[in-house]
């Protein structure tokens, strides 16, 4: 029972950060924020979903896979947000608080 | 009920995505929103109950082909034009095209006018052949996944001809862009020596590759009572491939597979299917027909399905790295 | 409304049809049209999974104390159709590949107007 | 309780799809998709256990597989422009033009 | 042994293929290929033997019961149909081996033949099965390889004329997929002749007329008709010569059979008159007819005034189904056979031209007939056959039509075959008049006839002509007996 109850809190606290991510990536003015936005709430709304499932699945296969899924995610996300910035920065996109950065300004090459 | 909703709001995604893809003129946004259909069609797949498609539609649509097109992308902006990603805006005779999908689409709305409600049960297509699978499959091939009996058995030949398609995509592009020039030893010289920046994508890589390997033996080995099977493993298994030489370079990958080799792997799991259904021939059965390979059907068919998903497994393994290999090499020099 | 809601997922459906089928026609980049005639492509995908839907039906894997499992037929037929799907796409983006590096543009109109003035 | 936990997470997806419709950079794109991809991840995770079927959850791996790769390759050609030389030997690329 | 036939025909060059791709370059692909595609034609006339002699061969693949497996069932139609893929086939390649080496860089001439045997073995598929989706695959496999096939030619037109055909292709298979879909929404079964048991019941219903509308759109853009063949010319014009040669006598013929299954084994007969369709096959067909060859008398490039004309060739056939009727059956699987026959000569003999002068415009040959004697010599009686003189199989065939069209009184479509004719007359008379007639042009380039190994399969091709011009037995016979299972199939709805 008491399981059930953490596994719950721990998926609307999931949910939540997923949407205040959400929120984030919309609401922020510039590349760098909003991918401050998704690239930490991701992670953790991962994690805290991930682990809310494993609590329902308990010891079984299914755990196994939660486990390898979350490491999936763990690495995956903060790397491919690591390269992203790194990408954008090396590109020479500055952060700005200016939203009239077009297209044509995202270097191609 | 909540199934309903998830599925209204993924088909409701999906309309967006597609009429934004229409609209939009940046290719590379376009790619990527394709990636997002193919993701998004993958989920509808899923909670309309059909995993093992959107297992495949997943690792194909939204894996493959976006890697194929990013590829073909880089190719295409060779040439220094500014707007290499954009579209020439469209102007001429927008009603032809307009006046067809009009037709077409009036025409489909009165085809399914009638059409049995989504999830009816009772609709003829649940209760025809379908109904003999569920029932049957089982007692008759031994194999819990109803999908993997009927690809592998009961419809064996189909995917046996699926496999002869995906092989002649292999030929087909082997012949249009597989033939690059010899590469001068002193560039790739140049390569080797270069400081390699980002540590953390290689230490990650080569961190998950072995994993990727690992989890594409399981999907190859459990398709029989899971979604999975030859197709998807293959797919996955050339994942890792992919991945390996995105991180570290086409020329490394290639040194671990050789070109040549691939062709041949291509080619061998083709003829390992091909040959299952040759044996059952000498066996005294018909084409395909699994039974005299065991010591009784469901043994005959167990092994026939293992077979023959690894002849699936093999050839698109090696057919989708020859596809990246041949897109990732072209305009090397 | 019973009638609406047993027919929303055929009409998205044909909408997407419909939207890839105009983008492959309508557009004269060739990588669009090789992106609507995907598109086009697992639209049709969708409305075989859709027909294969049952209400209240499980994957279709045979598993203990489940009874109604949704059609498999129509997901056989569809892993065949993606897989010649990605088969298409790779062709004809080597096409692309090869078009490009002979005419040095993806324009249908200017590859038309090269052509021409040959 | 699961129903929660799916309302929020297509929330969120559509916050992210809207993004990456949007833009307005390249990076921008590349961040919502690879958001997207992760929240389709979970989905079909939440959708696995609220079903029972935890089979399911082979597909959410390959998803997570999947969105990592096209990230890769999407950051690849952004900032290389090629599909052939090994991550981050930018110089080569940009020279690299001329055939 | 007999009993697997109609398997081995599809399975032995589907083994061929990879195999063909492997081996080391040199002329050890070519052999190979040239042994399996004779092997398959020996093997498609043991078929036909036994169909006429001993009735419809049955085969369950995998040795399932339909319709939960696939099954072949090869009656007259399938038979006949198969027989005229593989010994075009068997004729094709011996002639391929000089001209590929012309026109294929060396190092791809393996894949070359692995890609040709994969569109054999997918054109032999679809003739020999008898599942609706099973059609859809080896439609693909035939495509997929030739859209790669065309894409070889040597100009780079090859390559948009290649995208063009993968693109509309892509949306014929993706109709017919459509329509099949939709068929089986209603009907549960996959399988042709359980379908044919099943679909009287519900043909009333939208989706099942729509499905059939579907398909037939399909097929339509596969073979080419009028107004859906904007594909065809550009993609004939281009392509290597040995392809043309097999696409023009093997593709298009297929996707006619796969027209006429449709409407006379899987839907029930007067299913088409039901709809507006019987009107449209008779329009299209007249459109196609008079429209493709006016286009082709403009033509100054040879190949592509012929690609112009197999339009409008396709026009006849589809003017044959849209009689409805046996002897409308019949005119069309006559001219199937006849056609793949004159078109095979005359694109092998264009071939042969092209492996001399290296090109085939109009103005390049102005004069040349006595150069290349037996070259031109076919062209002369491939363009007689094409304009239906009597002593030709094109008389037969037109012959043929004209009854089925008298014996309905259709006034109107014999005046177009007719006229067709006549419009023929003009276009192959303007190449016959180049040839002979106009000033060799001032090139000082001394041209000799072409080598032996191109000119035997043209004048094999080009005596068959007349032969079966002259004795119709075989052709008739088969050809009724083929349009008789067609019809009473349908009509016994079993």
């Amino acid at each position: 029972m008491i399981i059930d109850i953490a596994s719950w809190i721990l998926l609307l606290a999931g949910g939540g950060l997923g949407i205040v991510g959400g929120i984030g990536i919309h609401r922020f003015p510039d590349f760098y924020s909003r991918l401050h936005a998704t690239g930490i709430t991701d992670t953790l709304c991962a994690m805290l979903i991930l682990l809310g499932l494993g609590l329902q699945a308990g010891w079984s296969i299914a755990a196994f896979k939660l486990a390898l899924i979350f490491m999936f995610l763990f690495f995956t996300t903060p790397t491919a947000s690591h390269a992203l910035a790194n990408a954008a920065a090396h590109s020479g996109l500055k952060p700005k608080l200016s939203s009239n950065d077009s297209d044509k300004q995202a270097p191609h090459d | 009920m909540i199934d309903i909703i998830i599925d209204i709001t993924l088909l409701t995604f999906l309309a967006i995505t597609s009429v934004a893809i229409l609209r939009m003129s940046n290719l590379f946004a376009i790619v990527m929103l394709f990636g997002v259909f193919s993701l998004l069609s993958a989920g509808l797949f899923v909670v309309m109950d059909a995993p093992d498609v959107a297992f495949t539609e997943a690792a194909v649509g939204a894996g493959i082909s976006t890697v194929l097109m990013l590829a073909t992308l880089a190719l295409v902006k060779r040439q220094q034009k500014p707007h290499y990603t954009e579209e020439t805006p469209q102007t001429h005779r927008p009603w032809l095209p307009l006046l067809v999908v009009i037709v077409t689409g009036s025409a489909l709305v009165y085809g399914t006018w009638d059409i049995p409600a989504f999830g009816d049960p009772d609709a003829p297509a649940q209760t025809h052949v379908a109904r003999y699978y569920i029932d049957n499959a089982l007692q008759e091939t031994g194999v819990p996944n109803i999908v993997t009996a009927i690809l592998a058995s009961y419809r064996g030949f189909d995917t046996l001809g699926e496999v002869a398609v995906i092989f002649t995509a292999a030929v087909a592009v082997l012949l249009l862009i597989g033939g690059r020039r010899p590469k001068s030893p002193a560039t790739s010289k140049d390569k080797e020596s270069k400081i390699k920046p980002n540590l953390i994508l290689r230490v990650v890589a080569k961190f998950l590759i072995p994993l990727i390997i690992l989890f594409a033996l399981y999907v190859q080995f459990h398709g029989d009572f899971g979604p999975g099977g030859g197709f998807q493993a293959g797919v996955i298994f050339s994942a890792a491939f992919i991945l390996y030489s995105l991180v570290f370079g086409l020329d490394s990958a290639e040194k671990i597979i050789p070109a040549n080799w691939l062709r041949i792997l291509a080619a061998l799991g083709l003829l390992i299917y091909a040959g299952v259904g040759i044996a059952s021939l000498l066996l005294g059965e018909n084409y395909l027909d699994y039974t005299p390979l065991g010591s009784n059907q469901i043994a005959g068919q167990h092994l026939g399905i293992l077979l023959v998903e690894l002849g699936v497994g093999i050839t698109v393994a090696a057919a989708m790295l020859i596809l990246f290999f041949a897109f990732a090499g072209r305009g090397r020099d | 409304m019973d009638f609406l809601i047993g027919h929303y997922n055929y009409w998205i459906v044909i909408i997407l049809m419909m939207v890839g089928l105009y983008t492959v026609i309508s557009r004269g980049n060739l990588i669009k049209k090789i992106i609507g005639l995907n598109m086009f492509q697992v639209s049709v995908f969708l409305l075989y999974i859709s027909l294969s839907t049952v209400e209240g039906g499980a994957a279709p894997i045979i598993t203990e104390g489940v009874e109604i499992y949704s059609n498999p037929l129509p997901h056989v037929l569809i892993l065949t159709a993606i897989v010649v799907g990605v088969a298409t796409t790779a062709l004809a983006l080597a096409l692309v590949v090869r078009i490009k590096e002979s005419y040095g543009t993806i324009e249908e109109d200017e590859i038309h107007k090269l052509d021409q003035s040959l | 309780m699961f129903v929660a936990a799916f309302l929020a997470i297509l929330l969120s997806m559509g916050l992210a799809l809207a993004r990456a419709l949007s833009g307005p950079t390249t990076y921008d794109r590349i961040a919502a998709v690879n958001m997207f991809g992760t929240k389709t991840v979970l989905l079909i995770g939440v959708l696995a256990f609220f079903s029972g079927r935890t089979d399911l959850l082979d597909i959410a791996l390959v998803y997570a597989l999947i969105n990592f790769i096209g990230v890769i390759a999407a950051l690849k050609l952004v900032t290389q422009g090629n599909f052939h030389a090994s991550h981050d030997d930018r110089s080569e690329a940009k020279q690299g033009d001329a055939e | 042994m007999g009993y697997h036939i109609s398997l081995l025909l599809v399975v032995v060059p589907l083994i061929a293929a990879p195999v063909a791709a492997v081996l080391p370059r040199g002329r050890l692909p070519w052999v190979l290929s040239s042994i399996i595609a004779a092997v398959c034609a020996v093997l498609a006339g043991i078929q036909l033997w036994v169909v006429l002699n001993e009735g419809t061969i049955l085969y369950e693949l995998g040795g399932w019961e339909p319709p939960w497996g696939i099954e072949y069932r090869i009656d007259a139609v399938n038979a006949f149909m198969a027989l005229i893929v593989a010994s075009i086939a068997a004729i094709t390649l011996p002639y391929a081996l000089l001209s590929v080496e012309r026109e294929i860089p060396t190092g791809k001439i393996p894949l070359f033949y692995s890609a040709l045997l994969l569109c054999f073995t997918g054109l032999l598929g679809i003739t020999q099965t008898g599942d609706i989706f099973n059609i859809f695959v080896f439609l693909e496999i035939s495509s997929l390889a030739s859209y790669a096939l065309i894409s070889l030619g040597q100009d780079r037109r090859a390559f948009t004329a290649a995208y063009q055909y993968l693109i509309m292709g892509t949306i014929g298979a993706t109709f017919y997929l459509i329509g099949i879909g939709l068929i089986y929404s209603q009907t549960g079964s996959l399988n042709m002749q359980d379908l044919a048991s099943i679909l009287p019941d519900v043909q009333q219903l939208n989706t099942v007329q729509t499905g059939f509308a579907f398909i037939m759109v399909g097929v339509a853009l596969k073979l080419a008709l009028f107004p859906l063949h904007l594909w065809l010319p550009n993609a004939y014009t281009y392509a290597p010569s040995v392809v043309t040669v097999f696409l023009a006598a093997t593709a298009t013929k297929v996707a006619v059979y796969v027209m006429l299954r449709m409407l006379g084994t899987v839907f029930p007969q007067g299913f088409a008159l039901t709809t507006p369709f019987e009107e449209l096959f008779i329009v299209a067909g007249m459109a196609g007819i008079i429209g493709a060859s006016i286009y082709a008398i403009y033509q100054t490039n040879i190949k592509r005034l012929l690609a112009y004309s197999s339009v409008a060739q396709v026009g006849y056939m589809v003017l044959g189904i849209g009689f409805a009727s046996a002897a409308g059956l019949t005119a069309t699987l006559i001219h199937l056979f006849n056609h793949a026959l004159m078109k095979g000569a005359l694109f092998m003999a264009i071939g042969a031209i092209i492996y001399r002068i290296g090109d085939c415009r109009m103005e390049q040959i102005h004069g040349l007939g006595k150069a290349m004697p037996w070259t031109f010599g076919a062209v002369v009686i491939g363009g007689l056959s094409l304009i239906g003189v009597p002593g030709t199989a094109g008389f037969i065939s037109k012959w043929y039509l004209v009854v089925a069209a008298l014996e309905q009184q259709a006034w109107i479509s014999v005046t177009v075959i007719l006229l067709g004719s006549l419009l023929a007359v003009v276009y192959v008379g303007k190449v016959i008049e180049a040839l002979y007639f106009k000033p060799v042009a001032d090139t000082n380039k001394v041209v000799t006839e072409a080598p032996a190994l191109l000119l035997l399969p043209t004048w094999g091709l080009v005596l068959a002509n007349i032969y079966f011009g002259l004795d119709t037995d075989l052709t008739v016979g088969v050809a009724e007996k083929a349009a008789a299972a067609l019809a009473s199939l349908a009509e016994t709805g079993k």
